[in-house]
């Protein structure tokens, strides 16, 4: 159920403009990777190109090679929706689906599939999915109103729910956290280290605790100056990274422990 | 930068600088009395009639004046500027509303003398002067409309998720230039083009409901692609990416996230698209003929359209001229409401998609 | 409720379509014929485009109407080769009946005054705009003890290409050489002027204005003053009977075939009790037709428009004036060569 | 894209693989079924195209003395033709555009939300009123409510040359047509405008109040910045409808052959699509190619306006909001 | 240039739904009051009806009085356009006018007020502000471009950057760090720290450390449950709030010490 990721001289591009260069790491399966660095250095810009969601901008392209259990993600006749669906993602942004009900977004990446689902699994999944994004207590009782009716943490909370109902088998979340108080935090973070049992979990964050919190290695990434591109600069355990790591660069960022 | 204003014993330094809410109301108030005091001095040295246009149009000049010029001493220009639009936007609703209601008015009141019972069952077989009806026009605008609308629509709204969802490079370019370019056809031109279609293809005297429908067809599916396109343009991308990321393929996602979310927008353009043809008289002329009689067949004989009705009853009366203007005018009636039924569906349709904004 | 009604017993056997093509000015009038005629023949539907003269001439020379009405009949130039009938069987003539016949009144909007004397002159006077203001001496000179009042004229024509113009112009030149020179058109020959669509357009401008006059087929006059045409020496109002009385002064087209009855208007005449200023619009049908039933049915339908009852429901109908007697046995002797090439 | 050829994947490895599906059939009928439909619309405009240019040869070729009118040349013939479209097109695109912006914002940010939809609604109706209606209601109604207008205009502003007399006895001149194209037009743009209106993030609405901007404020920031197109793309659907308009110009001009800027006399300039509809039924021989070619002439008037706007569009592209 | 902020009984409601209940609380000028709480509690919801702006949302009103400096918000003839120029606003998500360039964004605000500012004026302006919110280095050499163009947590800098220009007497932020990376937060926290010298400032978050770090008072916000009102449980100096708050709730919110 969890894959082991392998990336291969990795260049991001938007139209001429190279936004990361040359990342090489694998992220093991059944772990959780953190991606940590100043704002603008590639961090979104990269891991969406684990899943192929950099597609979607126009212009964005890649060279360089991502493995998915070996199995080349940009390799020829590969389907991104395929992709997808094996590697989920949580964006930075809460972004539910304004037509739909809070059930029907849980269900989403089932009902938008058109994929037919009995009504108690679906009340099931349904459930399953927002107890774990710990969401479930608030919304129980107004399953049926708009996904946009609740607040912005919540609404993040329910994205969370929403992809986890899925089950992909890799998870990339970007700093899934940054719109939630430390309750659904810490519910977000408890859920990552029981997801990690089963899924290979790739999150950004901006929080140095979280990261040392939850995740089994870390990758700094950091950026020379303006249009310079982006560039993975230590990429170790976390304990590693946090307590000693062997560029001063990473140390200058972690030691301003706060966040 | 507000704290300039000194609060000089004044409760509240928020309120400061504003005028009171009622005090606009009093100023349109004294400027219609003022500006009906002048135009009907002005009618009594001149000997006219007391104009009420002349009265509301000084009227609103002088509010207009009134309230910059107060609105500036009192609140400061920005907010000046503020209610100078204000009254300009409401202006500008209340001058463009004038000619509309005015039409629909002439429209209700000279088309109720015939909107009666008879209009809807029968047609024009066989009628000579008063009586008669436009059962046979109605059957043939729905048939026509109806058909046009099931060519064009799929075709538009297609094209405009293309254009939205997948155009990349010339050819997008050019279906957007020509698309443009389309929305300038003549509607006649449409007419002798589709005749001129048919006639290769059938006799020269070739008219059908058919080749009406595809006539209305040219003209309606540039609407169709520009006002579609430009709702599908204002989906968020962040709801396209949240579907892909959910493993949806592109075509589920426009399916079911794009469409459905501008729903209410398409649901518009169409009914402006729809409207935009149901009414069209001189295309219809040409290729679906005139006829006074009934045909339900669209690929045979003449077929009587609503507008084509109200136009050849008013071009070609007879000697009871009052009773063809009556038909006339009913038509038109009659016409306006179907259009109306048809929007009411769009909007029914549209809310049961519509985003169920609660923020 | 008219649609499917159970056909009365009335014992015709015809049956089919008829398509019928042209001049709007004869709409109103097909519009009563055609009622007629299917109440009579339940099991014929004719139908009638009124798409406009050249149009109806165009469709019927390329075969897509098996009847056309026009305001001027097919000229010389068509009938020698210019135009090929393609509808008609090989070699075949065409039958052209002025089976229409509507004096075109000049109306004009001046509050209390219903009608007005003028003279062929006056009226190229005014519509030329050399007469620009009611109380000339030249209208006031004719019309004694009416009060005119210190008023613009407006003189309204038709903006499109119409045979109502054609046949008005046509009056103006023949009768008033020396104030209109210009030839007789469909197209409005100045560049002045107020102009309106079609009869109703002209009307409607006529009676929204003030101190405007138009020409529209009579039929249309209602309410409006109209002009009494100086003739001789008399001033003629319209009248169904005055207006035919012009076709029966004039002398048919010479060269034509004998049942090609293309009549060379005689509007200078001065005549007593003719009124000149009249529309007339043929009725055109192929000699021979190729399929026998179109004849018969393209024959029983021009014998029904030609005949007395047919004429009669024409007027009721479209306030039209009835052919004469002369006229009609002229018409009858030329539907009977309508056939079917064997 | 990818430097991947040198690990080409096992055979075992690609049974393995569930990434490598088969292309999807859905995307493929889907997105054909677009491609499709947007070239049958370069299909049909091809064919209108064709049709237009070869019906028009006829007149290029032919002698102007045959031609309706007669006149001096081809170009004599079409020349005033355009002008009229263009100035009656101009005139009621500047007349409808403020008013339709205007009640736009009317309804998306200035009417109570209750009382918005039903203006709305009735809005989209009168999209929908028949073109032979609007003429009938431009000679019945307007052309003799704007007359005595008319009149005093050229008796006090007859200076200014587009008021210059003499007036119009019936009041149906051209600014009386292109209040009804006006007319015409402005529900058709209304409608797209508030369409476009209420989709203003609330997001970049709020960031304007925040700053302290005045409703107005915020409409010139947010609102009609990220509305530019959609009212462009509006106007362009409102002006084609102007110029190709045929009926409702027909029945309410009083048309000459002349170029002239007076708005208020009784001879004014035609309009292609109202002169083809005049013209059209008693036309025969090369006069039907004349017609058919100043319709090609329209063709390319909208080919022209519909460039300029899209270049305007695109121009700033960058900052146009949408994603 | 700095106001006392008074809330008397307030009430808020959407509607027929109560979101928040009978909130009175004394800002103080020149401090930073911090709101923490569970999400949905009406943080967000509170903070909107310092400076009205509450009312762009169709059926929000409030019940009750909020003084500044003894003004009344809510009195008759009070002009909500002049209350926002005084008490600026920093959202959640970064919301920068798609439309305009990035030095147009900063000077949105000022050019409100001052129309004619002149050119040097006006740059000086855009790199002061840009400086303020730490982000002058990253776009110094693409002020043209749009300000749409920049990564989330640029954006965000790029709104506080434009809030902070116009020089208001009140700055509320919801959350204003929750997209920023950890140099950025400290730069923004640093801000905060002299702003307050001559503002008053109140700001959202879910980051203890953060509210602990810059905030002079602390209030704690909680919700019963769904569908209940969210109320104010506890507003103390920031030290007692987390060092010694006397509501049992409160302590177990802030002893879960971590974000
Ligand atoms: N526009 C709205 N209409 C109706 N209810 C709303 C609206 N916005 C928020 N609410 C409700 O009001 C309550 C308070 O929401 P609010 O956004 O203020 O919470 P919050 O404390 O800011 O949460 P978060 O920390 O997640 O941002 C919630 O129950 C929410 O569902
Ligand atoms: N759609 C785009 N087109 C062009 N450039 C982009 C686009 N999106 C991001 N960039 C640029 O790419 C670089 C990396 O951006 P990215 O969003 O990946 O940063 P990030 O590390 O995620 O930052 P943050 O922590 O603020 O989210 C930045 O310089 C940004 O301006
Ligand atoms: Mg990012
Ligand atoms: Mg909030
Ligand atoms: O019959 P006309 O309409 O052309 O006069």
């Amino acid at each position: 159920m969890s894959k082991r990721i392998e990336v291969n001289d990795l260049n991001v591009y938007y139209g001429k403009f190279k936004a990361v260069e040359d990342v090489t790491m694998v992220i093991e399966p059944r772990s959780v990777t953190a991606f940590i660095g100043p704002s603008g250095c590639g961090k979104s810009t990269f891991i969406r190109t684990l899943n192929r969601m950099h597609e979607v901008i126009p212009g964005a392209y890649v060279e360089g090679q991502v493995l998915v259990d070996g199995d080349d993600l940009y390799g020829p006749g590969v389907d991104p929706v395929l992709v997808r669906r094996q590697v989920g993602m949580v964006f930075q942004r809460p972004n539910p689906f304004p037509t739909m009900s809070i059930r029907d977004n849980v269900l989403a990446g089932v009902k938008l599939n058109n994929r037919r689902i009995s009504k108690t699994d679906a009340d099931d999944l349904v459930e399953k999915s927002l107890r774990g994004a710990n969401l479930w207590n608030e919304v129980k009782d107004r399953l049926e109103r708009p996904g946009s009716s609740i607040s912005g943490g919540q609404q993040q909370r329910l994205c969370i729910a929403r992809a986890i109902a899925v089950e992909p088998e890799v998870i990339l979340m970007d700093e899934p956290c940054s719109a939630l108080d430390p309750i659904s935090t810490l519910a977000i973070e408890d859920l990552i280290e029981e997801l990690k049992q089963n899924y290979t979990i790739v999150i950004v964050t901006h929080n140095m605790q979280q990261a040392s919190r939850v995740s089994d290695k870390t990758a700094f990434f950091n950026i020379a100056g303006t249009g310079k591109p982006g560039k993975l600069i230590e990429y170790d355990d976390t304990s590693v990274i946090f307590s000693n790591p062997s560029v001063k660069d990473t140390e200058d960022y972690v030691s301003g422990k706060f966040g | 930068m507000t704290a300039t204003q000194a609060p000089a014993g004044i409760t509240n330094s928020l309120t400061q600088g504003r005028l009171h809410p009622r005090t606009p109301w009093v100023i349109l108030g004294l400027s219609l009395t003022a500006a009906a005091g002048i135009v009907s001095l002005i009618s009594a040295s001149t000997d006219s009639a007391f104009s009420l246009v002349g009265t509301v149009a000084l009227g609103a000049l002088f509010y207009l004046v009134m309230v910059v010029v107060i609105s500036r001493q009192v609140e400061g220009s920005r907010q000046a500027t503020d209610r100078f639009v204000t009254a300009l936007v409401t202006g500008a609703f209340l001058v463009a509303m004038t000619p509309l209601v005015s039409l629909l008015f002439t429209v209700v009141v000279n088309g109720s003398a015939r909107f009666d019972v008879q209009f809807f069952t029968s047609s024009m077989r066989n009628v000579v002067g008063e009586g008669g009806g436009a059962i046979h026009a109605i059957v043939g605008t729905l048939l026509m409309t109806g058909t046009a609308a099931i060519i064009s629509i799929p075709i538009g709204l297609l094209t405009a998720i293309y254009l939205v969802e997948y155009g990349r490079g010339p050819l997008a370019r050019a279906i957007t230039f020509f698309v443009d370019v389309m929305t300038g056809i003549p509607s006649i031109v449409a007419g002798l083009f589709a005749y001129a279609l048919f006639a290769l293809f059938f006799d020269p005297g070739i008219r059908m409901g058919f080749a009406g429908a595809i006539a209305l067809s040219v003209l309606m599916i540039p609407v169709v692609v520009r006002s579609c396109e430009e709702m599908l343009r204002v989906v968020p991308n962040e709801l396209r990416e949240a579907s892909y990321a959910l493993g949806v393929p592109k075509w589920l996602t426009i399916l079911n996230v794009v469409l459905p979310t501008s729903a209410a927008g398409i649901a518009t353009g169409i009914m402006l698209s729809i409207a935009r043809v149901i009414g069209e008289t001189a295309p219809l002329l040409i290729v679906a003929g005139f006829s006074q009689s009934m045909n339900y067949n669209l690929f045979a004989d003449r077929m009587q359209s609503l507008p084509v009705f109200v136009f050849t009853s008013y071009s070609i009366q007879g000697v009871d001229t009052q009773a063809y203007l009556d038909r006339a005018w009913a038509g038109a009636l009659t016409l306006i409401l179907i259009v109306m039924l048809l929007n009411l569906i769009a909007r029914l349709i549209a809310r049961f998609f519509a985003p169920k904004l609660g923020r | 409720a008219n649609e499917g009604e159970a056909p009365e017993e009335t014992g015709a056997s015809l049956s089919g379509t008829l398509v019928g093509a042209g001049s709007s000015a004869v709409g109103a009038a097909q519009e009563s014929w055609i009622a007629a005629f299917q109440t009579a023949n339940p099991d014929v539907t004719v139908s009638y485009d009124p798409t406009g003269s050249g149009a109806g001439r165009e469709t019927f020379a390329g075969g897509g109407s098996d009847f056309a009405g026009t305001d001027r009949a097919f000229n010389d130039e068509e009938l020698n080769g210019g135009v090929e009938f393609v509808g008609c069987a090989p070699d075949s003539g065409i039958v052209q009946l002025p089976l229409y016949i509507s004096p075109i009144a000049v109306i004009f909007q001046l509050e209390g005054i219903d009608s007005l004397n003028m003279t062929a002159d006056v009226i190229a006077g005014i519509f030329a705009e050399q007469i620009t203001n009611w109380n000339d001496p030249a209208i006031a000179a004719l019309n004694e003890g009416v009060e005119l009042p210190d008023l613009a004229i407006t003189p309204v024509h038709r903006s499109d290409d119409s045979g109502t113009t054609e046949n008005f112009t046509d009056y103006l030149a023949q009768a008033a050489p020396s104030v209109w020179t210009y030839e007789a058109d469909g197209v409005w020959p100045l560049d002045s002027g107020e102009a309106a669509q079609g009869t109703s357009g002209v009307v409607d401008a006529v009676t929204n204005g003030t101190g405007t006059i138009g020409y529209a087929d009579a039929s249309r006059a209602g309410d409006l003053g109209t002009v009494s045409v100086g003739v001789g020496d008399e001033f003629v109002p319209f009248s169904p009977e005055a207006a035919a009385a012009v076709v029966d002064a004039s002398p048919f087209v010479e060269g034509r075939a004998d049942y090609d009855l293309s009549i060379e208007l005689a509007r200078d005449t001065t005549e007593s009790g003719v009124y000149p200023v009249v529309l007339v619009a043929y009725l055109v049908a192929c000699e021979t037709y190729t399929d026998p039933a179109k004849a018969e049915l393209v024959k029983a339908y021009f014998t029904y428009m030609a005949s007395p009852e047919g004429q009669a429901d024409a007027q009721a109908g479209a306030g039209s004036a009835p052919i004469s007697a002369a006229l009609f046995e002229r018409v009858t002797a030329a539907i009977e060569v309508i056939g079917a090439a064997e | 894209m990818s430097a991947t050829e040198a690990t080409e994947p096992t055979e075992a490895a690609q049974q393995r693989t569930p990434l490598r599906a088969k292309q999807r059939l859905g995307d493929i009928v889907f997105s054909r079924a677009a491609l499709i439909s947007g070239s049958a619309i370069l299909l049909i405009l091809a064919l209108v195209a064709i049709f237009l240019v070869a019906q028009s040869l006829p007149a290029v070729v032919a002698d102007p003395g045959d031609f309706i009118g007669k006149p001096a040349s081809l170009w004599d013939y079409v020349w005033p033709l355009v002008f009229g479209t263009l100035w009656s097109a101009t005139l009621a695109l500047v007349m409808a555009l403020p008013l339709a912006i205007g009640i736009a914002l009317f309804i998306s940010h200035y009417a109570p939300r209750r009382l918005a939809q039903l203006l709305g609604y009735i809005i989209d109706l009168l999209a929908a009123v028949p073109s032979v209606v609007y003429g009938l209601w431009g000679i019945g109604v307007l052309a003799p409510a704007v007359l005595p207008a008319y009149q005093w205009l050229t008796e006090n502003l007859g200076w200014i040359p587009f008021f210059a007399g003499p007036v119009s006895g019936t009041g149906r001149t051209i600014l009386t047509a292109a209040i009804v194209l006006g007319v015409m037009i402005l529900p058709v743009m209304t409608a797209i405008c508030r369409e476009i209106f209420l989709q203003t993030p609330v997001l970049h609405e709020e960031a304007a109040l925040a700053l302290g901007a005045t409703r107005w404020e915020m409409i010139t920031m947010a609102v009609l910045p990220f509305g530019r197109p959609g009212i462009i793309s509006g106007a362009m659907l409102g002006l084609g409808r102007a110029l190709g308009e045929t009926m409702a110009v027909a029945m309410v001009l009083s048309p000459q052959a002349i170029i002239t800027f007076a708005l208020l006399q009784s001879a004014n300039p035609n309009t292609i699509a109202a002169n083809i509809a005049l013209s059209f039924p008693e036309s025969y021989g090369v006069n039907v190619n004349l017609l058919i070619f100043t319709g090609l002439v329209l063709f390319l008037i909208t080919l022209a306006v519909n460039s300029i706007a899209r270049y305007i569009v695109n121009r700033r592209k960058d900052f146009s909001g949408a994603n």
